[in-house]
């Protein structure tokens, strides 16, 4: 159980409204990915839901119950922090062990939840090092174990891996995915990472400044973003924006093309440009294109595209893939 | 980072410490106040009667008075100099790679155990006097004329034991913050051709900087209150010569058994003393975050 | 039912022996258990001060001077010291060391030891000089026989006197020397009198002699320090208390033992005065104690005729606490083992405190006066005195501030109108 | 970093800094060596270095003199209690004012500081008035107070800035744990800032030792630790130095071995904020 | 001018060896970048071109000049380091002018310097800036500001990206790539990042454990590694190896297909496996599937591959792009 919801919630630090007024509802068991760029407050909604943080004004329901003014460790969830936040002079074994600990639970059952927590995230041969005797992911493993093992109603992550190198990120992700799976808790992630945020979500919550630009689900927002924020924020490389004439043919302020969908030709298409940089990846080819109007623009080409620097090529958006914004950047 | 409910914990924690603080500068500082004002001596009792402003008076026209405050500021200033300017020498020459660097230590770090009357008892005793003195015999052995330490250079001769005293302190902080220096930092101002001089003047010691200010401030804290010294080699003389605004104070209270006016000499020396802590209060203040 | 006494004392030689010696008083007063709160002379006296004036009841048995005796006793700090056991026999102690703990006839401390001062020479070195000191010298004789006897390079210092500051220290000394040229603290009025010409000739003489024929360091040179250096044998000559006559020739601790002379305190050439250095060691009964029945036990003890015996028992004669009675120095024995107690007695019988200068005093007291303020205003002087030793001062300048502050203390504390 | 070091240079620095380690380490060593002369020694020309009679004579002179163990006990009761009681009314304060810092933190921890400036002597005086009132003059615990008083403002200025070191998420995370603040506190602010804590009490412990003012002031017999043991060795009469030197040693041995043992974690986090 | 070439140079930390003895020639105007595992000796190859350590053996040479016993500043090479290390108490302007200060320039002609830097790198606006004031990117761009005015015959980066965030150091990477594009001096790259490496080298060095693996662009890398490990290492997400009976079919101890290989059917193909996890990432469609012989595999289907995890799949690896290795490891 653990549906979380937010009703209008403000936070306002002093002076300065950083949560000018969220509504939110968040299923039981739903993977809940928060994403936005660096300071938009994502880490603070998540504070707020944890409790580390007091609401300025508004309410937080938590299976229906009114959880705003209680201490953070009554309210039933658990949290992963980015720096792990892991006991260094504990045991991995005692890590985990301690909200059980605290929470007055009998040894004997206590090493009963260890056990399977270990079992679950591999950790039982590391159960007796230190922190700092293990490696990044293995401490992205234990500050996780922790979590479990408390059998929260909802866990929330606050960028966990983005510590990690990129392999590694790679494995935790889908070991945290799979986690999901399993034990269909639900889960409040925050990310700035793009594939994270589009490979393990249910629903994306796409935050600017403190408000909620869209909720959907990954494809939802790859494939309609309500506005110009969300379709340049979701997608990578970032969605290509064209606007004047080109948009204006179109009936559109602006229009976007995500890279993936130009088709590249050397003989023909709608607009022409100038390569500026390649970059051959072996299994993709991202080209960097001057256009004659002189908007840059960036395009993929899966596997490889031989090109020379300078050479000219034709791009047309692929039919159907061209998002258009007007003025306010929505949508139409 | 904090709800209400922590916010007013906080308060809880911080309240013993600061009622603590609070009863024991208060309370004295308030009887002192109170005496500064009375016209008690000790030896006396049975005399005392309210005088108002007359134990001020009588203390600031002191002969000693102006010389005391001029004798503390040199003190405290030659102390803070031989400390900060010996202390990074030393650290930085601990900091080489040198074989039993930590015996090294161990030895420099000692004065620092030392209890200030021992070390001011032996150093007038067996280091610096003339005829017995260590120093002394030293320079007889060079057919010098020993050099009277305590009488020909009272101050200075202070200002050796209690520097001597506070330069492992210093040392050690230096030290730490010398070794808390980014490699990173150093390997590139070498790229950038930078000499031993200039990695000194332009990466060391901006570097360490904080660590000067915590090292000035503290030292300065207790240096202020200098006095087991001064009472056990010289007495405050000769004349004036080593005559603090402490000792001073102490000459008051202790000597005179004046509590009138030592009172009024202790509330004088809380000003002084407090007006420096301004100073010095903004200058760490700063380095604080 | 035990009773402790906290008995505070200094560290001298006399004092810790007789903590040695308690066992003695411990024996017979199995009911008393002894504390001892030893300390440094001027902390001893400024932790005894502050706790007998604010009635702290620390001790219950305190060494003091006989400075402080008449002052406190005046102040009702000291239990009189009436109802002594019969064989205390209070009439044998020496009358001028009596009459300087009495106030109004009653006895408020013991005198443990006491001292005068007197001249103590090496008779080898005056003989090398080919000088003499008389028994009873003048100041001339003196400077002239440092002189003689003075060989730096040898690290033999003609003449070894106090530099260091301090009431009890320098100020003793030049007290008294000035007392001899016939100075005095302060006239009728209470007006300071380092105007007079009599303590600028103390003062330059003093220095002079010191400069020529003194020790280095000699500004921070106290009894001890002398002591130690007289010991080694740098000084030639060294005037200071008469119970360092003891020390100097305790062979366990002298090197130079069996070559001690002494004399009296020189007296300048036609002035009849030998300083009347009169000081004594005195336990006391502070009136806060609720121990005062104990505590009068072991003040009787510790003072009486039996503990002497028992001294000389143990250590023999010449360690015996001198100075207080006369039957000690009527004692052959005591006579015999210390040659220097005829000369010490007579000095000390020759102290009149009362009438220390040959000019009219309104105060007494022999190397000190009597009054209060005199620690405060005695140290401050010293300081003064110090410096010109120390060569940082002209003896007139320093004269010059020794009235100008002199004369602020005694205006503050009221003797001045 | 790790560039050759010629092998002349290592030699140079070895010699300049072992110079100086001496240098600096010599009058303990000198006092040391004395205490084992006799006193005729200690004032020999020229010095008697290493080749003189050793002697135990003043050790044992200076025990029958003076009850040796009981000062040092006093010492040791008052300097570890009074860090004790410091450590548990300033772990508190440093916790709050380090994790939930408000506007005024950063005043009261200047202003706790500047308490300290007040010079003692102004102040003994009423002190020992109020003392003897509350009849606390000659106790422990009067001087174990006053000294934690004393050294309070240096005990919350080390800790806090040990703790500002310690990342706050590990806090939140053990209140999302369910931790009380008890707890936090207990199980995991304290254990990880240990080496922090380490220090700052090795040093409340030498600053305690070595108080003489109060100490000196405020006991007689029964609370007087080793600084009033020293202060009956000052200026005894005769010669003193190998006395004088025995005492001393005796006095500053155990605070001297306790900081060489534990210099290493003195070092560690003896830096009032100064490294970052 | 910037040839560096390194004769059989060897070091050694003590009694660790931690390069056995490096043979490389880096031509001038060359970009090169060296990748490997962690620990692999990277760092300590540059550093010892930089002159930061002392060869145990073997000679540098720089355009010819034997260098190996001369001071880091003597060299002619200006570093970027990891952690940017900037002076903190110094303003930018003082940060970027220090090595000509150091090198006794005239005031004058530090300014000119200076403000040519600032210029290429947008710094202007935040020249009298302590770099504590500045954001990640900007410190970076003062760190290379610190390398360019001194006008050295190469440049060398440890990871210089490596503390920026995702967005920012696909920014910074095409800038420096761009830099290098006006300056043409040497660079000499060190990082652990894939794209970084494919996208910016000239020439990539692939260490093991203190050895060259392979020198070569990264195209030549990509579809001709020497061995194994090479294979392995370039390319993300990382090849799949097949070993046992289907490798041995095709002679070989073990295969190689890269993600973006697969040829992926519904219908028929070689392999038949079920999807576990199915990661839309809108652009690609990353498929991870359970051969039937127990093989994890990834797939790449680029665009959107409609699937519900435990979904059956066929698939073939393409023609010409299987890569065979023998029992050593190495290519066939
Ligand atoms: N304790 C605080 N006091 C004042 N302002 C704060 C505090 N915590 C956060 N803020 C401000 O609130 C805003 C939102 O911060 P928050 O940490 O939630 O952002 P974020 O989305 O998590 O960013 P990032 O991706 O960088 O982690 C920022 O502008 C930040 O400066
Ligand atoms: N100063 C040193 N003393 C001893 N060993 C060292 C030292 N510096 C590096 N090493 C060792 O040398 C090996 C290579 O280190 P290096 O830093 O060059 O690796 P790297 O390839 O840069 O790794 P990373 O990708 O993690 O930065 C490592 O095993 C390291 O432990
Ligand atoms: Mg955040
Ligand atoms: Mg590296």
């Amino acid at each position: 159980m653990g549906a979380i919801t937010l009703k209008n919630v403000r936070k306002t630090f002093g002076e300065t409204e950083v949560i000018p007024g969220v509504d939110l509802t968040i299923e039981d068991g739903e993977f809940v990915v928060f994403v936005g760029p660096s300071g938009c407050g994502k880490s603070t909604l998540l504070r707020l839901i944890a409790g580390l943080e007091d609401v300025t004004s508004g309410q937080i329901l938590i299976d229906g119950r009114d959880v705003t003014g209680e201490a953070p460790a009554r309210r039933g969830l658990a949290m992963v922090f980015q720096s792990y936040a892991l006991y260094p002079h504990m045991s991995v074994r005692r890590n985990i062990a301690f909200p059980l600990k605290m929470a007055g639970m009998p040894q004997a059952e206590q090493e009963k939840r260890v056990a399977r927590a270990a079992d679950i995230l591999n950790l039982g041969p590391y159960l007796d090092r230190r922190p700092g005797q293990l490696s990044g992911g293995q401490r992205q493993r234990v500050a996780i174990g922790r979590a479990i093992v408390r059998e929260p109603s909802a866990f929330l992550f606050d960028e966990p891996l983005s510590n990690l190198d990129a392999a590694l990120r790679v494995n935790m992700r889908v070991e945290i995915s799979e986690l999901h799976n399993n034990l269909k808790t639900t889960m409040v992630y925050v990310t700035h990472d793009q594939v994270e945020a589009m490979t393990m979500a249910d629903k994306i919550v796409v935050l600017r400044a403190g408000r909620i630009e869209q909720v959907g689900s990954p494809l939802e927002l790859y494939h309609k973003p309500v506005n110009q924020f969300v379709a340049g924020f979701i997608g990578s490389p970032n969605m290509n924006f064209l606007g004047g004439a080109t948009a204006a043919r179109r009936g559109a302020h602006v229009i976007g093309i995500r890279p993936e969908d130009w088709v590249i030709s050397r003989t023909e298409g709608r607009v022409k440009g100038k390569v500026t940089v390649a970059e051959h990846l072996g299994s993709d080819t991202y080209l960097h294109i001057t256009l004659e109007d002189g908007n840059h623009i960036v395009a993929r080409s899966p596997g490889e595209f031989p090109v020379t620097v300078g050479e000219e090529l034709f791009l047309t958006g692929a039919e159907g893939r061209i998002y258009k914004f007007d003025e306010q950047g929505l949508a139409v | 980072m904090a709800t209400l409910h922590q916010r007013s914990l906080a308060r809880l924690m911080v309240a013993p410490s600061v009622v603590l603080l609070f009863l024991w500068m208060i309370v004295p500082l308030g009887m002192t106040l109170w005496f500064s004002f009375q016209r008690y001596n000790l030896l006396m009792p049975g005399m005392e009667e309210f005088t108002g402003l007359g134990n001020y008076r009588y203390f600031l026209s002191d002969p000693g008075f102006w010389i005391s405050l001029q004798n503390t500021l040199i003190m405290v200033g030659g102390i803070l100099a031989i400390t900060v300017i010996g202390g990074i020498a030393i650290a930085i020459l601990i900091d080489q790679p040198i074989f039993g660097q930590g015996y090294v230590r161990i030895l420099v770090i000692a004065p620092f155990f030392v209890m200030p009357t021992v070390s001011a008892l032996v150093w007038k005793n067996m280091f610096m006097n003339p005829v017995n003195g260590l120093l002394g015999q030293v320079s007889r052995a060079f057919g010098a004329q020993p050099v009277d330490w305590l009488s020909q250079y009272p101050l200075f001769s202070i200002i050796v034991i209690v520097s001597w005293q506070w330069l492992p302190f210093a040392t050690l902080i230096f030290l730490t913050s010398l070794q808390s220096l980014d490699s990173e930092q150093v390997e590139a101002a070498e790229m950038d051709g930078a000499g031993i001089w200039a990695r000194f003047t332009n990466l060391t010691l901006p570097h360490m900087g904080r660590a000067i200010t915590v090292v000035i401030l503290i030292e300065t804290i207790f240096l202020l209150s200098v006095f087991a010294e001064i009472l056990v080699t010289t007495n405050g003389g000769p004349g004036y010569q080593t005559t603090t605004l402490t000792y001073l104070v102490y000459t008051q209270a202790l000597l005179q058994f004046d509590v009138g006016g030592a009172s009024a000499g202790g509330i004088i020396a809380v000003i002084l003393a407090n007006i420096v802590a301004f100073f010095l209060m903004r200058m760490i203040g700063k380095t604080l975050d | 039912q035990q009773t402790t006494l906290t008995i505070a004392t200094v560290n001298n030689g006399d004092m810790i022996r007789m903590q040695k010696l308690t066992g003695d008083f411990t024996t017979k007063h199995p009911d008393i258990r002894l504390q001892w709160v030893t300390l440094e002379e001027n902390i001893l006296r400024q932790r005894v001060t502050t706790d007998i004036a604010t009635k702290g009841g620390q001790y219950d048995v305190v060494t003091i001077g006989n400075y402080e005796v008449p002052i406190w006793a005046k102040q009702n700090w000291l239990l009189p010291l009436d109802g002594l056991p019969e064989d205390y026999d209070a009439d044998d102690l020496l009358p001028a060391v009596r009459r300087g703990l009495s106030v109004e006839d009653t006895l408020y401390a013991a005198p443990f030891y006491a001292e005068s001062a007197m001249v103590m020479y090496r008779k080898d070195l005056a003989e090398k000089a080919g000088v003499t000191i008389s028994e009873s010298p003048t100041w001339g004789e003196i400077f002239t026989a440092a002189r003689a006897m003075t060989d730096k390079s040898a690290e033999i210092y003609g003449i070894c006197l106090r530099g260091k500051a301090g009431w009890g220290e320098n100020m003793a000394f030049l007290s008294a020397m000035a007392n001899s040229y016939g100075a005095s603290w302060f006239d009728m009025d209470w007006k300071p009198q380092f105007d007079q010409p009599e303590w600028h000739d103390t003062l330059t003489d003093y220095v002079t002699i010191m400069a020529e024929a003194g020790p280095p360091g000699a500004s921070t040179n106290g009894f001890n320090e002398n002591l130690a250096l007289f010991q080694q044998g740098k000084c030639g000559i060294w005037i200071d208390a008469t119970v360092a006559a003891s020390f100097v020739t305790d062979p366990g601790e002298s090197q130079v033992a069996d070559q001690v002379g002494f004399a009296r305190f020189p007296n300048k050439e036609g002035v009849d005065n030998h300083g009347n250095w009169l000081w004594s060691w005195n336990l006391g009964i502070p009136a806060s104690t609720t121990k005062a029945e104990a505590a009068k036990e072991f003040v009787a003890w510790a003072t009486s005729k039996g503990y002497t015996e028992l001294v000389a028992a143990q250590e023999g004669w010449r360690a015996a606490p001198p100075g207080t009675r006369t039957s000690l120095y009527d004692n052959p024995e005591y006579e015999k083992d210390a040659p220097f107690a005829k000369l010490t007695l007579a000095s000390i019988d020759g102290v009149n405190t009362d009438q220390s200068s040959v000019k009219e005093t309104p105060y007494t007291g022999g190397q000190f006066v009597s009054i209060p303020e005199f620690q405060a205003i005695g140290t401050a002087v010293g300081q003064q005195f110090a410096a010109t030793v120390a060569g940082q001062v002209k003896p007139e300048q320093a004269l010059t501030s020794a009235q100008q502050l002199t004369t602020r203390e005694m205006t503050r504390a009221g003797y001045i109108k | 970093m790790a560039r050759k070091v010629t092998n002349t240079r290592k030699w140079i620095f070895t010699c300049l800094a072992w110079g100086v380690a001496l240098l600096i380490f010599f009058p303990i060593l000198w006092t040391i060596l004395t205490s084992f002369k006799t006193e005729g020694d200690a004032v020999a020309t020229p010095p008697k270095f290493l080749f003189f009679d050793w002697t135990l004579a003043n050790y044992r002179e200076v025990q029958a003199r003076s009850d040796y163990f009981s000062h040092f006990m006093n010492s040791v009761i008052i300097a570890l209690g009074s860090t004790a009681l410091g450590l548990v009314v300033a772990i508190p304060a440093a916790w709050a004012m380090a994790f939930q810092p408000g506007k005024q933190t950063k005043n009261v921890l200047m202003w706790m500081l500047s308490t300290k400036m007040m010079p003692a002597v102004g102040v003994l005086i009423p002190i020992y008035i109020l003392f003897q009132r509350m009849g606390l003059l000659d106790s422990r615990t009067g001087v174990l107070i006053v000294l934690m008083l004393m050294n309070l403002p240096i005990i919350i200025w080390m800790l806090y800035t040990y703790f500002r070191e310690i990342p706050g998420e590990i806090l939140e995370a053990s209140r999302m744990d369910g931790a009380s603040l008890w707890n936090e506190i207990r199980y995991v602010l304290t254990p990880m800032a240990i080496p922090g804590i380490a220090s700052t009490m090795l040093l409340n412990i030498i600053l305690a030792w070595n108080e003489a003012f109060w100490t000196l002031n405020l006991t007689t017999s029964r609370a007087a630790p080793l600084t009033t043991f020293i202060a009956s060795y000052s200026s005894p009469e005769g010669l003193f130095y190998a006395k004088l030197s025995a005492a001393s040693t005796m006095a500053i041995a155990p605070i001297l071995i306790m900081g060489w043992f534990s210099q290493k974690q003195l070092v560690r986090g003896l830096t009032f904020g100064a490294v970052k």
